[in-house]
């Protein structure tokens, strides 16, 4: 008898942010969960059970997050969890799947605390913030020649995780980490960050803020004229919002991932019918963070396809491990194995160019 | 040896002489009122000897002892007891309550023991109590002993403040308009508190009020005052037939 | 006696469950001047604040020239000429004096009339013209009851209910508010109502009178007959033997408790 | 040349907070309550200003939809005065606080449920134009920033100094009941000073949205205007200005000059400086009782 | 209408009013006891939350509610609390000395930081107290070598007399653990109240100049009051990380010290009970509406309520109407009911009908 597992249901959870600061990424990515959950409970469900997807609001705070953790793991008895929001809150839920064996598959968050040890009911789809910093990093200093490297930086987990993957860039790529700034989720004016950077001479410069500041940080620079210097984004900024902010202000930003942006694929076939769909459902576009959840759904219902009908933490651990398939909606490859709990392991780096994100490079 | 001495006090807010050099010495054992028109700067006095202000200069004294060297809350302690012109009660509190914070300068206990409420504490509460209870039937406020403030009306509540300075146990006790709002039955209360007060429990009243019957009725001293100043000072009827003070002050029909 | 411009009928209010008032009624004619007197906590504060709207009253009505007016906004009752002088001030404190009087003649647009009012208030209350510019807050507590009652007549009322003005006053002061009063009464023909602790100079000012005990109306009629009655020497005026001190606890009962 | 473009670009940012702080010294000013969710009407105003006008949404010229949703925000502050504070009338500013905080929640929540939680940009005719002095870049925008919260500081402080309704509402804060004794309809009066700080809020938000980019929870901003406003003397409209300007300054700077992991405490650290150098702000509007 | 013959002054020292009142509270004691037994282990979770955010309640009463005030940096003192007991026990300390030392060390920090403010009053209180909670995050961050900066920390288990006591291993131990700091926390501050150090807090409170006049001194009575709040806040905090199991510098969030303001306000401000009632509010009333959301869903035959954030939306209209109904808190609308009960049937229905009230300005002190 394996909790959350019944004749006729499989309940996975997920304690995400529907309403505090980072609900721009936690509603469309359940969202787009849901939209898949939908879909194959419609069709009979996995082996014969629906699929009931519980959703807890944290809010990004800690508090919430818990009570979050006790509804679902003492109340709905989930299963597994899928897509929890927010490295704090995730840490703190290890404390409590680890000892029941629950996996934790594709948290929103990027950081390589998400596959710390006991990793082995732990699975993410992407990289982390860390490696996208440095592939990304290590890139722009082989297109452009460039010596200097800075980051613009939130004190947090977050923050802290990009400004090391950012030296660890620059070193792998010979060259200097020269300034960092940081700042609070709040503020809003980054002149004074940026004629620090001026003066330090950076060519390229991490982000790690809210994508409201990223947004306000490269125009800011636009306005002051920093043309040489190159801004690189992670995950976080990577959205369809930071391209198409009029005017172009954000042309010219970078930005490392390991999925490629929706619109900029409107026209391939897996976005296409994924952009409909979601339409569909809930009469507005979909975004990047709805892709993933609709992508991280459809991973869970094959491992789940995969463990068999005898549903068990260890049987669906080892499903996970045999995942091998291209995933043409986020266009990446996602691969897991024995001792590889991160599923999409190519990042992209790509930039704004007309108001549309363009891939210009991947590893 | 006077219990309270005022030494040339001056007090200026911006522009305005509040009291001007104003010297006068209350003796142990009297009811000593001081009167003169509205804005002549009484309260300011009271609020001179409550420490609330500083003086530009002068020196005041309790006895011996510098009060100027002292903090607004250290005059309590020295057994120096006050009412407000316009009533400062402890709104949200029951009329017990009040009385009881009357008694907070003789608390003993530290933190702790009544954190636990130790027996020291619960001894002393009731001690508090006691003493408490003896105003309360002093001044006759047995039907109010649990109601708020709030709900009181302004003729009770100057009562209350009344009862509050006593039980602090004072020497000196300030009271600032104690009839004011009061009706003439009661102002004949008041007035046999007042000697009470002095007679059974040996305080010394210094007072302001403009009621006339009560001041000429039990003060031994009047000091009257104008523009901050001295205008006159002496018996009752030595003042009230002081020309400057009718003029100033009594009008026509004193 | 000519109709009453104002009359209250078996109003009752509360403060919450506490009955405050239980069923009073008065009437006050067209230009005259009406006392209530009573002992602490017998309600006229409570029937002033519930004549000028600042209280709702639970049960009964107050006509007002005609129209009833119980439980409207207090400030319609204000523009129909009513003005309330509160108990215990109650000024604006961080305004300034002259600030405070210009706010008395909120309702009223007549420039003219309305500096000519000013100049009298200042006329009656020197002091207050001296301290023009100073925060009310900081005046003395006479200081601030002389600004509350300038305030009232200010609006230029045709009924004005003052609760207990001579509070903190000089005794000259005292005087000449009750000339002022009488003044008002007899060159602009104000209806007064007034609410006082100094029975003797109330009555002796007063055509009419009321005497209000725990709530209830237990005494009314003409200023004089009041003023001749027993239990109103004993108890309002202070005719009495108090000089025995062995006496003074020993009460005489109320005839009408 | 380097610290003026600073300087500058302080002054710019600061009069946003200012601009917001306004709205909350003006209720306070007039009821002496403090609206917690001014950040998030802000936020409301621009999103408006968003639907009304930007391409994706109803696409008004932008001159149309600006007096339309200053309107409508207007609307919105009777609205709320009507429904929700004058219920609360007379009771304590703890009860209205806690109100206006919740209420926060609620436009957050709305916000989000009409126009998604990414963040969006106010397209407007400013957008993207520089006036440039030798090294010196200014936006267009800044410029209006800064002149149209000068000139609204001016203009309510003016209207509060002279007007009798100004100085009612000041009344009226200050002793509610002798306010009512005086015949002025104090309830009308908070109705309107509400619809005025919806008016404000919007004016804050377009500004702010012009600037940069606007989500559902970028009324957060309202805590740092909130500090703003509390640094000039809570109940100053030129303090709140004067704060705004602080804190507005003082961010570039410390971003400039103090070393990271410590400049972006500089704003708050200087709320607490300021305090406890002055408890009550710098035009203090806390007075001592006379007894 | 229950009339209590009062016959020695103990009657009115002691913390109840008559023997009724007091079988009351030894029933909800003996309910709270035996919860463990009744509960299963969600509901327990969920009642050791709510115990734990009404100690926080408690220990933000004592100041707001007590002492007037305001402060909306709480959750810094969450954060020292949690943070000190950690440490505490990292460097070997057994719980049982850790704990009352963490309290005792967030109460000392809690007067340093509260001695420049002591001459604040209201929103400027509330906004310095802010910007301290904004401030503890980057402290934290800042001081990494003690925190454990943005990598955060974990709770160890504890034990206390040999049991072992963790959160999730053993939610029972940990229940009673929590309940035993509740109930000293709970008869601590009835001692206070009845007390003169809390008489003078509350004198404090209503009337500075009076108190000032009746020998209290303002800055030192503050300053103990912000010992007592802090200390009982920090409590809470440790709990809380013990609860939490991990934590970080962006564990105790300004959102938290509004909550906790928010949380006291509508329980009742200025009593105990208020402590209790607002943490069931804000505690569980979040919980509850994802609950009833089940019952929604099966309602209306969905797998999933489409709208995401709606819970925080209800939640806040419910917090307004909670506060629209009764500004005085949850425990003034008990006493009311309490009233009617009492009175019946003498009670007017219009008995409770709010009379007009007007605010006076509080600008002066
Ligand atoms: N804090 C203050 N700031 C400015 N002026 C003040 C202050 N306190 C008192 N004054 C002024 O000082 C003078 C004396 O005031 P005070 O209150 O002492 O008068 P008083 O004699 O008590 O009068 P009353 O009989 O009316 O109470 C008044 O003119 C008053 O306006
Ligand atoms: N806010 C209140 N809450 C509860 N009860 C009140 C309140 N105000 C007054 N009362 C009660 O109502 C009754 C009438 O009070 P009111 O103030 O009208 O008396 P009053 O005749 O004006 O007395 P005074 O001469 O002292 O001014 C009193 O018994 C008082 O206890
Ligand atoms: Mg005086
Ligand atoms: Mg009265």
């Amino acid at each position: 008898e394996t909790q959350g597992v019944s004749d006729s249901e499989i309940v996975i959870g997920a304690v995400t942010d529907l309403s505090g600061i980072f609900a721009a990424a936690g509603v469309p990515a359940t969202k787009g969960a849901n939209l898949y959950f939908d879909e194959i409970n419609a069709e009979g469900g996995v082996h014969g059970r629906t699929i009931r997807y519980v959703v807890e609001d944290n809010g990004y705070q800690m508090p919430r997050a818990m009570q979050g953790y006790n509804k679902l793991l003492n109340r709905d008895k989930v299963f597994a969890m899928l897509m929890s929001l927010g490295t704090p809150m995730n840490v703190a839920g290890f404390k409590l799947l680890d000892p029941k064996g629950i996996p934790n598959v594709a948290p929103l968050s990027a950081a390589r605390q998400m596959l710390q040890e006991p990793m082995d009911n732990k699975f993410t789809t992407t990289s982390s913030y860390y490696d996208q910093a440095r592939i990304g990093v290590k890139y722009l200093s082989d297109q452009y020649g460039a010596q200097k490297v800075c980051t613009m930086y939130l004190p947090t987990d977050f923050g802290a995780e990009i400004l090391e993957g950012t030296k660890a860039g620059a070193e792998e790529a010979g060259i200097a980490f020269v300034a960092e700034t940081t700042h609070k989720p709040d503020e809003t004016d980054f002149v004074g960050s940026l004629s620090k950077l001026r003066e330090e001479g950076c060519d390229i410069v991490t982000i790690a803020l809210g994508v409201r500041q990223a947004i306000t940080v490269v125009g800011t620079a636009k306005k002051m004229g920093l043309e040489d210097m190159n801004f690189l984004g992670t995950f976080a900024s990577f959205l369809t919002v930071v391209a198409t902010v009029p005017g172009g202000v954000t042309d010219g930003f970078y930005a490392a991932s390991s999925f490629q942006d929706l619109w900029a694929r409107a026209d391939e076939p897996a976005p296409k019918a994924f952009i409909e769909e979601y339409r569909a459902a809930y009469g507005e576009d979909p975004v990047g963070a709805s892709m993933l959840g609709y992508s991280s759904a459809e991973m869970m219902v094959k491992a789940l396809e995969a463990a068999g009908p005898d549903l068990t933490h260890e049987g669906f651990i080892a499903a996970m491990e045999s995942l091998d398939y291209p995933e043409p909606l986020i266009g990446n490859h996602i691969r897991y194995g024995d001792g590889d709990h991160q599923g999409a392991d190519t990042i992209f780096v790509n930039v704004v160019e007309d108001g549309k994100w363009k891939k210009i490079h991947e590893e | 040896m006077s219990l309270l001495t005022l030494e040339n006090v001056t007090l200026r807010f911006g522009g305005l002489t509040a009291v001007d050099a104003l010297s006068f010495a209350v003796e142990p054992g009297e009811v000593f009122a001081i009167v003169g028109p509205n804005g002549a700067g009484k309260s300011t006095v009271f609020n001179l000897i409550s420490r609330f202000y500083d003086p530009v200069s002068g020196a005041i004294h309790l006895e011996s002892e510098d009060l100027l060297a002292h903090k607004a809350s250290d005059v309590a302690n020295l057994g120096i007891a006050r009412t407000f012109q316009n009533i400062e009660l402890f709104e949200h509190a029951t009329v017990l309550q009040n009385l009881l914070v009357g008694r907070h300068r003789h608390r003993r206990s530290t933190m702790l023991s009544e954190l636990l409420f130790l027996p020291s504490v619960r001894r002393a509460e009731i001690e508090n109590r006691e003493k408490v209870e003896e105003i309360i039937d002093f001044l006759d406020l047995q039907p109010y002993r649990d109601k708020m403030i709030a709900g009181l009306p302004y003729g009770v509540r100057k009562v209350v403040e009344v009862a509050r300075a006593l039980a602090t146990d004072p020497r000196l006790l300030l009271l600032d308009e104690p009839a004011s709002g009061l009706s003439v039955e009661e102002t004949s209360d008041m007035r046999w508190w007042i000697e009470d007060i002095r007679r059974q429990m040996g305080i010394t009243v210094l007072m302001v009020e403009h009621d006339m019957g009560l001041v000429s009725g039990v003060s031994d001293r009047v000091l009257a005052m104008a523009d901050g100043a001295k205008l006159a000072l002496g018996t009752p009827s030595e003042v009230q037939s002081h020309p400057a003070v009718i003029e100033a002050y009594l009008g026509r029909a004193s | 006696m000519s109709a009453p411009i104002l009359s209250v009928r078996n109003v009752e209010s509360y403060y919450g469950p506490i009955m405050a008032i239980r069923g009073v009624s008065i009437d006050v004619a067209q230009g005259r001047i009406v006392t209530i007197l009573g002992a602490n906590g017998a309600g006229k504060t409570t029937l002033m604040k519930t004549i000028s709207g600042v209280m709702d009253p639970e049960k009964g009505a107050i006509t007002f020239e005609g129209d009833e007016i119980q439980g409207r906004e207090p400030h319609k009752i204000v523009e129909r000429g009513i003005v309330h002088v509160p108990e215990g001030r109650e000024v604006f404190p961080l305004l300034t004096v002259e600030e405070n009087l210009s706010l008395g003649a909120y309702t009223r647009h007549d420039k003219v009339q309305i500096e000519r009012d000013r100049e009298l208030v200042f006329s009656y209350f020197p002091i207050l013209a001296e301290r023009r510019m100073a925060e009310a807050g900081t005046l003395s507590g006479g200081q601030q009851q002389m600004l509350a009652i300038g305030r009232g007549l200010m609006a230029g009322p045709r009924l004005m209910l003052l609760d207990e003005p001579s509070l903190g006053l000089s005794p000259r002061l005292v005087q000449e508010i009750f000339d002022i009063l009488a003044r008002l009464n007899r060159e602009q023909n104000m209806t007064i109502v007034l609410v006082e602790q100094n029975a003797a100079a109330a009555l002796d000012l007063a055509d009419d009178g009321y005497v209000m005990e725990v709530g209830r109306i237990v005494m009314s009629g003409s200023a004089q007959d009041i003023a001749a009655s027993d239990d109103i020497q004993n108890f309002y005026l202070g005719v009495q033997e108090d000089g025995a001190r062995e006496n003074r606890r020993w009460k005489r009962r109320k005839t009408w408790r | 040349m380097d610290n003026l473009q600073l300087v500058i670009s302080g002054l710019a940012n600061g009069c946003v907070y200012g601009l917001i702080a306004l709205g909350f010294v003006l209720i306070y000013k007039a009821t002496e309550a403090v609206n917690f969710a001014q950040g998030d009407m802000m936020m409301l105003g621009a999103f408006v200003t968003i639907g009304l006008t930007n391409a994706d949404h109803m696409g008004l010229p932008f001159w149309v939809a600006v007096p339309i949703s200053l309107g409508l925000m207007a609307g919105f502050g009777v609205l709320l005065d009507r429904l929700l504070i004058r219920r609360m009338f007379g009771e304590s500013q703890t009860s209205v606080v806690i109100l206006t905080i919740a209420l926060g929640f609620v436009i957050r929540f709305v916000a989000g449920l009409i126009w998604g939680h990414e963040p969006q940009t106010l397209q407007n005719p400013l957008a993207g134009r520089d006036i440039r002095f030798g090294g010196l870049v200014l936006g267009l925008e800044d410029v209006a920033v800064i002149v149209v919260t000068v000139l609204l500081t001016l203009s309510l402080y003016l209207f509060f100094a002279r007007t009798k309704l100004g100085l009612a509402m000041q009344a009226a804060s200050q002793n509610q009941l002798a306010a009512y004794y005086m015949g002025i309809p104090v309830k009308r009066v908070q109705g309107l000073i509400w619809g005025l700080a919806g008016m404000v809020a919007c004016v804050a938000g377009i500004l702010f949205a012009a600037k940069g980019a606007v989500d559902p929870n970028s009324g957060l901003l309202g805590i740092k205007a909130f500090a703003a406003a509390v640094i000039g003397g809570f109940g100053s409209l030129p303090g709140a200005l004067a704060g705004g300007l602080i804190v507005g300054l003082i961010e570039p700077f410390a971003s400039r000059y103090i070393a990271a992991g410590y400049s972006q405490i500089a704003p708050y650290a200087l709320v607490l400086i300021v305090l406890i150098v002055r408890p009550h702000g710098l035009f203090s509007q806390i007075r001592l009782k006379k007894v | 209408m229950r009339i209590v013959f009062k016959t020695s002054y103990l009657q009115d020292i002691r913390p109840w009013k008559h023997g009724y009142q007091l079988s009351l509270y030894l029933i909800l004691l003996a309910l709270a006891l035996a919860a463990p037994l009744l509960l299963d282990d969600f509901y327990l979770g969920e009642l050791t939350n709510v115990l734990i955010w009404a100690i926080a309640g408690m220990g933000l009463m004592v100041l707001t509610g007590h002492t007037g005030q305001a402060s909306l940096g709480h959750a810094a003192f969450l954060a020292l609390g949690c943070y000190a007991n950690i440490i505490l026990l990292e460097q070997g300390l057994p719980f049982l000395l850790a704990f009352p030392l963490a309290g005792l060390i967030t109460g000392i920090l809690g007067v340093i930081i509260a001695i420049p403010a002591l001459r604040m009053h209201g929103i400027y209180l509330a906004i310095a107290t802010l910007a301290l909670s904004v401030l503890m995050d980057d402290i934290i961050v800042l001081s990494e070598p003690l925190t454990g900066g943005v990598a955060g920390k974990f709770a160890p288990p504890v034990s206390v007399l040999g049991i072992e006591i963790d959160r999730w291993g053993t939610p029972r131990a940990f229940y009673w653990l929590v309940f035993a700091v509740t109930v000293i926390v709970t008869l601590g501050y009835i001692n206070l109240l009845r007390s003169p150090l809390g008489r003078s807090f509350i004198a404090v409170r209503d009337s500075e100049v009076s108190a000032q006049a009746m020998g209290v001194h303002i800055a030192r009575t503050k300053a103990m009051s912000f010992f007592l709040s802090c200390a009982i806040t920090g409590l809470a905090g440790a709990l809380m990380g013990l609860f939490a199991g991990a934590f970080n510098n962006e564990t105790f969030s300004v959102v938290i010290s509004i909550l906790l303001l928010m949380m006291i306000v509508i329980g009742g401000l200025g009593s105990i009970h208020g402590a209790f009632l607002g943490a069931v509010v804000i505690g569980f009333l979040p919980q509850f509406l994802s609950i009833s959301k089940e019952w929604v869903g099966a309602l209306i035959g969905g797998n999933t309520v489409a709208i995401p954030g709606l819970e925080t939306g209800v939640f806040g209209l419910i917090l307004i109407v909670f506060v629209l109904f009764e500004p005085m808190g949850i425990y003034g609308r008990w006493l009311k009911i309490r009233t009617w009960f009492e009175l019946f049937p003498f009670y007017r229905r219009d008995m409770f009908k709010r009379q007009k009230s007007y605010l006076k300005t509080e600008r002066l002190r």
